[in-house]
């Protein structure tokens, strides 16, 4: 049905949903698996010897198979964060939180993930609180489901 | 400037559903055709892929996920969308302009992860006129097979029997999703999907991800002692609106036209040895025969009936099984062009022709009715 | 090499808020406009290029059947392409590889958004995948705002003075913008205004990030022979460069990022330039965050790395400057994303043949073209002349 | 679907708006008055139905807005029996594409009217050439739909 937008110029509103279903193949199941354990594990190249987490199947450099499972260590440094506090259509968390590029000690690439734990409501105190080159650890949520999410954030120790 | 680019090797996987995750098969796809033809990821040039993000898990900037896993970490790359067919050519001119001397082309469809391929094309329409009368691809086809029948006198059991054919033919296709015979009456005894087309007629929704590895001619000399070249190609698109198109006169023929000229092609019937030809329902393979030019117009079904199209007949089509046996939707194309080059080669195994195949066409089309068609030639 | 290529037409719409008109007649303005521009006809085209971003933004799939009409390709040869941001660059290049190729003498090159119709963000959501990374990317401004914090914690670039040259590229394209036909957002803003806006995504404010923009542009690319017997002055192709990184974000350096080096050696290599700064006349740079502008200045050798604030600060790289980086207003002013490289190219191509208008660099000979896509992903470039 | 190995479900879900721009506007605002409007390109005469903002053939801005007729001929048809994403009404239905009297091209609607639950009978009924009447919903909302259908006459 035609309705007007504030100009005045007809449109039609229209929510689409389409659904997919994705293979999650046994690199991420195993890496999923270990979440519901807590342990993060991470997989290294038997080329150029990188720890990469999450755990792969392949180096995406040398293009060889990455069979050799590593558990890497729950603590890090965070490289780069970013707090988010506005909304969007289908936001996949609700905000305010806080996304962040994460080194997790004895890996060789960065870890995307939440800093959580503390009021993260007002910009100039988290701004105060978290730093680059901050130690963080993981904190993992009481129910596990096999999901990224089941570690519920890291928190700055 | 290269003057020609040539075929080195192909890799695919089959088409029917698999567990496996989406990256991990595009890596092992990239990895066997890198084996095959003895390079390392290092040594490839540029990288062409082609995908669609709503045939692709619903990832926007589908190549923007696989890139990695497609061998394509800090390379000048591309991507094509919708038609990968496109992708090989775009590779092909990637090579005659250089400095680039090999080219990876990857078509990526996993089809498993998607819903059926007519929810999808739904979206091809216009949001104004043809959604709300829910026009797809299958009810677009339906409208085209009753003019067809009906203007050609073409039969309802001439279009099942294309089915019969291919799907014998994927007999002997360890890639091919839908490997099961099946006789006239099973197919049209099927479930009508929209009158007249019946279930069987419609192609399955499958995976299908496929790699080729192209190189110029200093380099294929290096690479394979059975180079497969590009002779000829060329693609051609149609009107939008479904209802402006005359959908028995469409884009076909000059998508052809254009790359047998450029490939010297007068006689398509007589030089063309074998066909792959994009067929997602069984009436087109008859409807493509005439758009092609091996047969005149209305005589698809008569050209079938002759045998000539049979894989002993003098113009085998889709010795693979087609696309009925068969369909990841964006990387079909390239899945024949595969096909046309394993025989060329020499390689099809079971399904390889007895005669000798020197030339070989591979067609793609996507969009209503063949909006779109792409045509490849290639010669040894 | 293959052989040389010219641009010999440019047509872009208005850009902006475009709810007076459907998509296809929103791309047909900016075809009508190439082929007013170059003075061809249809006929003799001999190939279409046609890209959009992602392919639910505007929620109709494979726009390339939806266009074909006012593309005018019913009949010819098609090819679409989409890389994501970096579309209108990848579009570009097809342009120039099927005529450069020999496969054929005049392509005509169209991309497209009309980003009002869908919810970019939410679109943009499902460039992410949804085993992992989805939850932690905050949309586009996230991803730039992670990318400048590394910048300036790699080389310890004072905050204030990071913050004073971001708010310059911003008060300075926004007043380019002014002097640009075509832009979207016309509006000038003081350094106080950007340096207090609102906070999007720290340290990006409002007046750091782009708009969402519906528009179309479209360019015809032509061999030389066609080029020099059709245009009195073509833009040649002298350089391509394009470069893509891994998926995921956290696995390649953003910040010496070599894939935006990379693509500009590539570029550079090709067209013989050695010092970037010098040589090169104008860029149109794509920047839909003043940080990442700044940024690309050192990535592309326009500076060393940790210089860009304070050669910002001198005015080197605005207009009047030694190398004026997007008089257009660039992308901070007008992103209807499938089309923004292509606009990039345009931009270029208008700025060595003399045809940019109130936002004419004076004399410019040579000019670089860049857009960006992926989740800092993929890098593309060319680099146009007025000579061969 | 069920499947034998681990999967995530990913839905895509998105919001739009449509810009209809003035030539669907009219189009629309022609339906609800029980008129099916269409406009003829000066360069080629051709009168094409819907009205399009220009002519996908010369390229030329449509000129004269007209009514057309609300007859025509049956150009092709299909009858669908089963659900689907998208489709315009509960199955059974007829999808079809109509030559209307004095328009040049052909237009996508719907056909009933008549018994569908038979494919035999509606095969005997409905051929290539058959006439059919434009047949309007009560209710107008400025939308394709508002032609309930086309009904042999």
């Amino acid at each position: 049905m035609v309705t007007f937008d504030k100009k005045g110029n007809p449109i039609i509103e229209a929510e689409v949903r389409i659904p997919y279903e994705l293979a999650v193949g046994p690199t991420w199941y195993r890496f999923f698996e270990g979440l519901k354990q807590e342990k993060i594990f991470a997989t290294r190249c038997p080329k150029c010897n990188r720890v990469l987490v999450p755990a792969r199947s392949f180096c995406p450099r040398c293009f060889v198979d990455m069979e050799q499972w590593v558990e890497v260590s729950q603590e890090g440094e965070i490289v780069a964060w970013v707090l988010t506090d506005y909304e969007y259509f289908g936001i996949p968390i609700r905000p305010p939180f806080i996304g962040s590029l994460i080194h997790l000690e004895g890996t060789d690439c960065t870890f995307n993930h939440l800093i959580g734990g503390f009021d993260l409501s007002d910009l100039d105190t988290v701004r105060k609180k978290v730093k680059n080159g901050m130690r963080v650890k993981a904190v993992w949520e009481k129910e596990k489901k096999g999901h990224i999410l089941d570690i519920k954030y890291f928190e700055p120790l | 400037m290269a003057e020609r680019v040539a075929i080195v090797e192909v890799a695919q996987l089959p088409g029917s559903e698999s567990g496996d995750n989406y990256l991990d098969q595009v890596y092992r796809v990239c990895k066997e055709v890198f084996d095959k033809a003895g390079i390392s990821r290092d040594e490839v040039g540029t990288v062409v892929s082609a995908s669609s993000d709503v045939f692709h898990s619903g990832m926007s900037c589908a190549n923007a996920y696989y890139w990695d896993s497609g061998a394509a970490f800090l390379k000048n790359g591309s991507r094509q969308d919708g038609e990968s067919l496109f992708a090989f050519i775009y590779g092909v001119m990637r090579i005659l302009t250089g400095p680039y001397d090999t080219a990876l082309v990857l078509g990526v469809c996993k089809g498993s992860e998607n819903p059926e391929n007519d929810m999808i094309t739904h979206f091809y329409t216009d949001p104004f006129y043809q959604r709300q009368i829910g026009l797809n691809e299958t009810f677009a086809a339906a409208l085209q097979m009753r003019a067809y029948m009906e203007r050609f006198n073409i039969t309802e059991e001439q279009c099942a029997k294309v089915v019969v054919k291919n799907r014998k033919n994927a007999l002997r296709n360890p890639y091919a999703h839908l490997r099961k015979k099946v006789d006239l009456e099973d197919v049209m005894n099927s479930k009508m999907i929209m009158d007249p087309l019946k279930d069987l007629e419609c192609a399955p929704k499958s995976e299908g991800i496929i790699a080729l590895l192209l190189a110029s001619e200093d380099k294929a000399a290096r690479l394979t002692d059975k180079p497969v070249w590009c002779k000829g190609f060329s693609s051609s698109m149609d009107t939008f609106i479904l209802g402006d198109r005359d959908l028995l006169d469409g884009q076909l023929k000059n998508a052809a036209r254009r790359a047998y000229d450029m490939a010297g092609i007068s006689n398509p019937r007589k030089e063309i040895d074998v066909a792959e030809i994009t067929e997602p329902y069984a009436f087109q393979e008859l409807l493509w025969y005439e758009g092609l030019g091996f047969c005149d117009t209305g005589e698809g079904g008569k050209l079938l009936d002759s045998g000539a199209t049979e894989m002993d007949g003098d113009t085998p089509v889709n010795p693979s099984g087609g696309v009925l046996s068969m369909n990841p939707y964006v990387s079909r194309g390239l899945y024949r062009l595969a096909e046309v080059a394993l025989q060329i080669k020499g390689e099809a195994g079971e399904r390889q022709l007895e005669k000798k195949v020197k030339t070989g066409l591979a067609h793609g089309t996507h969009g209503f009715a063949g909006q779109c068609h792409a045509v490849a030639i290639l010669g040894s | 090499m293959g052989r040389a290529v010219g641009i010999i037409g440019t047509g872009q719409t208005r850009h902006g808020s475009r709810f007076d008109v459907t998509y296809p007649d929103l791309v047909r303005e900016a075809v009508q406009a190439v082929f007013e521009d170059a003075g061809i006809t249809p006929d003799d085209i001999d190939g279409v290029v046609s890209g959009t971003m992602p392919s639910m933004m505007e929620g109709v799939a494979l726009t390339h059947f939806y266009f074909a009409d006012a593309m005018r390709s019913v009949g010819k040869p098609i090819l679409k392409t989409e890389t994501c941001g970096s579309t209108g660059v990848s579009l570009a290049l097809t342009g120039y590889y099927w005529v450069a190729s020999g496969m054929a003498d005049m392509v005509l090159v169209v991309g497209s958004e009309k980003m009002h119709e869908g919810d970019s963000q939410a679109t943009m959501t499902t460039v992410a995948e949804p085993f992992y990374q989805r939850f932690f990317i905050s949309g586009a401004p996230g991803v730039f705002s992670m990318q400048s914090q590394m910048w300036m914690a790699r080389y310890g670039i004072p905050e204030d003075k990071l913050r004073d040259a971001a708010a310059k590229v911003s008060v300075d394209h926004h007043r380019d913008a002014l002097d640009n036909p075509y832009a979207h957002i016309k509006k000038a803003v003081t350094m106080d205004e950007v340096k207090n806006a609102k906070v999007i995504t720290y340290p990006c404010r409002l007046w750091d990030i782009c708009p969402n923009s519906d528009g179309a542009c479209a360019v015809i690319f032509a061999c030389e022979q066609k080029a020099r017997k059709i245009c009195q002055k073509p833009a040649w192709i002298k350089g391509i460069g394009y470069r893509g990184d891994e998926y995921w974000f956290g696995d390649s350096d953003k910040v010496v990022w070599q894939g935006a080096i990379e693509a500009a050696k590539e570029a550079y290599g090709m067209a013989g330039i050695t010092n970037p700064r010098k040589e090169l006349d104008v860029a149109e740079v794509y920047n839909p965050f003043t940080f990442q502008e700044l940024l690309y200045y050192e990535n592309f050798g326009f500076c060393d790395f940790a210089q860009a604030c304070d050669y910002t600060l001198k005015g080197t790289f605005a207009r009047g400057g030694e190398l004026p980086c997007d008089p257009s207003g660039g992308t901070l002013c007008t992103n209807p994303i499938g089309a923004t490289g292509l606009i990039r190219v345009a931009e270029a191509a208008m700025q060595v043949t003399g045809k940019a208008g109130d936002h004419q660099i004076e004399g410019a000979g040579l000019a670089l073209a860049h857009a960006m896509g992926g989740v800092d992903q993929f890098n593309g470039i060319m680099i146009l002349g007025s000579q061969l | 679907m069920a499947k034998h190995f681990q999967t995530l479900r990913h839905d895509v879900w998105l919001p739009y708006k449509f810009a209809v721009g003035p030539t669907f506007h009219r189009f629309y605002e022609g339906l609800k008055e029980e008129k099916i409007l269409a406009n003829q390109c000066p360069k080629c005469g051709r009168i094409l139905v819907p009205a399009r903002t220009f002519c996908p053939t010369c390229y030329v801005d449509m000129g004269d807005w007209r009514e057309v007729a609300q007859e025509g001929e049956v150009v092709s048809w299909s009858l669908a029996h089963d659900e689907f994403f998208g489709m315009p009404v509960d199955p059974p239905f007829i999808g079809a594409l109509i030559r209307l009297d004095g328009t040049d091209c052909n237009f996508l609607h719907l056909i009933g009217g008549l018994d569908l639950s038979n494919q035999d009978t509606v095969r005997g009924k409905i051929r290539q050439g058959a006439r059919v009447k434009a047949v309007w919903s009560d209710e107008k909302t400025g939308h394709l739909l508002d032609i309930k259908y086309f009904q042999p006459v």
